[in-house]
């Protein structure tokens, strides 16, 4: 008794994408399933049934099944599952870890970035040492604000691939240790601010750091879709258009 | 669900035994999506919400009676009144609850 | 003395977009040109310049000239123009109407959609007749709060070129009257929310009141950039950066 | 320009003399944009701001001389140090204000 609900919050403390899926109505109702990832040596992961049981092992086959997938959305949803002649109703209950917008530089543009992310329900913080940048007056409304080197900072976070790092100091010499720091995690995105020449710059400070082409093709560069702005709110708005868009993509495509 | 793990704790803690509720469906645009819980400890005391506040109370007592029955139970709570949206629940409509003493 | 000024004053007022050149060193500092716009016949407009003078008709030309081209970007400028062997240090001040979002319905959408453009400082107008939707509990933040049928408020709104409307109600006999107003007035974007074949029937509705094909074509359908999200927040992402992608491009393409 | 406008009215209905600032240049990212409004009328009362707070004062000194000199001049503010920051102009940088008397 209360294992089943000890895995499920040790997975959610640990920032684990979990779902449980519970018998809602009918002799098995309460019932419950648990499903986690299992990571594969090569990356990739499938899921699978940790612990618990909806009373029958075909039902519980294809649960796992719809787990699967409503993992893969990041939704929960109610579902009628016909299985062995009978409907049953269940609740596939997603777990997904706080999504969390990681901003490196405490420039204008991040400030109508926080407020944008946080509209939409993303953790989020800034770092930046520089103190007069950094300050509580411009970044009042952001969830953390840390004052220190971004890649120091950004290698005591556990990044996942609900965190998405943008980089936006304009200065190469903070940006670049950010970006390798990024790369080296599973972070769901990556932008770079900076002109196209700036840009080519910093694909060559990489390639010199050994940062392979592959990874280096994850970072999005010229940051953010096309709205055509200028503006420090429109820039924002295009980063987070295109952070959404990516994040979504990925759902689709299944990670 | 994160947000009401460390009050469940407390209250498991105490020798409490807690109740858990789940938005488990959603007619209409409700304030809480799917998911969405309340927690319920034997005492009365609740963390979380289902609702913007108008079926909270009516869950306390669902939950309280789960936990005497020692027995899950789905409710359906219907707000289609002027009434009803204006003590909280914004977007009206219908919400289902599955309510469950936490005991698996 | 004054009369420019109060040129400019009135134009301001009037919701109405002009320039003023200025010099802003040398011998002629102070000097000033107003520049509007005249609206043609066939609804094209030029820019024209309508009051004062830098000192000089050359310059005068010259400076008309960059200013309707800051003027179509909505930017102000410090140039520096060379006329008659001289660097003239010039700004071009550009004045334009207040942008402003215009949402048919109190909807869940709206709420985050208010956020986003206030956001990037447009200025925010929800329409809804129904109570209900339209509380100063779900829209405190919003500019202006309007309960009433949403054609009507509509037809009293001097909606321009830098007004935006949008429907959300989900309910025809709201948006179409409330769309076919939008049609009847220069809006510089309008988007209808629904799924395809919602917009097939609204589409039908509006040529069945008489409206023409091309007028239906500005009517962007389904809302939105597509960034694959169905919550209230991204959906209101979407069409925010569907607003500025839109405007943006109006700008570059000149109106 | 238009939330100035109504004071600049009163103002001059009153018979004073009005001056307006206007920044024209900006190096880095300052708080407030090109283009930015400061009135001053000449008893140095203000409406309007070309700073986040730090340079307002300058600029209607400024333009009260610009009043009585009746000639426009063209000013330069230089904000580097970490006090100025911490005085309200977030973003550092230089600004360059017109400062005219309202004859025009």
């Amino acid at each position: 008794m209360a294992e089943l609900y000890h895995a499920v919050a040790q997975a959610i403390r640990q920032d684990e994408l979990c779902a449980v899926v519970t018998v809602l109505s009918g002799d098995e109702i309460g019932r419950k399933l648990l499903v986690r990832r299992e990571r594969k040596v090569e990356g990739s992961s499938s899921a699978v049934a940790a612990a618990g049981s909806l009373g029958h092992t075909a039902l519980d086959q294809a649960a796992l099944a719809r787990a699967a997938e409503a993992m893969e959305a990041r939704r929960t949803a109610r579902i009628s599952l016909p299985v062995e002649e009978q409907e049953w109703d269940l609740l596939i209950d997603v777990h997904a870890p706080q999504e969390r917008l990681v901003i490196v530089g405490a420039v204008h543009i991040a400030i109508p970035l926080v407020s944008f992310a946080r509209e939409l329900g993303l953790y989020t913080v800034v770092i930046d040492a520089r103190p007069i940048f950094a300050t509580q007056d411009r970044f009042g409304h952001v969830d953390e604000l840390i004052r220190s080197w971004p890649d120091e900072a950004l290698q005591e976070m556990k990044l996942n691939e609900s965190s998405y790092v943008v980089t936006l100091t304009h200065d190469e010499k903070l940006d670049t240790p950010a970006l390798i720091c990024a790369l080296n995690s599973p972070v769901g995105y990556i932008g770079a601010l900076g002109s196209k020449r700036t840009h080519a710059k910093r694909v060559a400070a990489l390639q010199e750091a050994g940062v392979s082409d592959q990874q280096i093709s994850r970072i999005h560069a010229p940051i953010g879709l096309d709205l055509g702005g200028r503006s420090p709110g429109e820039i924002a708005l295009a980063i987070m258009a295109e952070i959404v868009q990516v994040r979504n993509r990925s759902k689709e495509a299944g990670r | 669900m994160k947000e009401i793990l460390a009050e469940i704790d407390n209250w498991q803690q105490a020798g409490k035994r807690v109740a858990l509720a789940t938005v488990v469906q959603v007619y209409g645009s409700a304030p809480r999506p799917l998911g969405a819980k309340l927690a319920v400890s034997e005492d009365g005391a609740m963390v979380g919400s289902v609702s913007g506040g108008c079926v909270e109370s009516a869950t306390v007592q669902e939950a309280l009676e789960a936990l005497e029955a020692g027995a899950p139970r789905l409710v359906s709570y219907g707000i289609a009144d002027e009434t009803a949206w204006e003590v909280g629940l914004a977007c009206g409509g219908t919400i289902e609850v599955f309510i469950e003493p936490l005991d698996w």
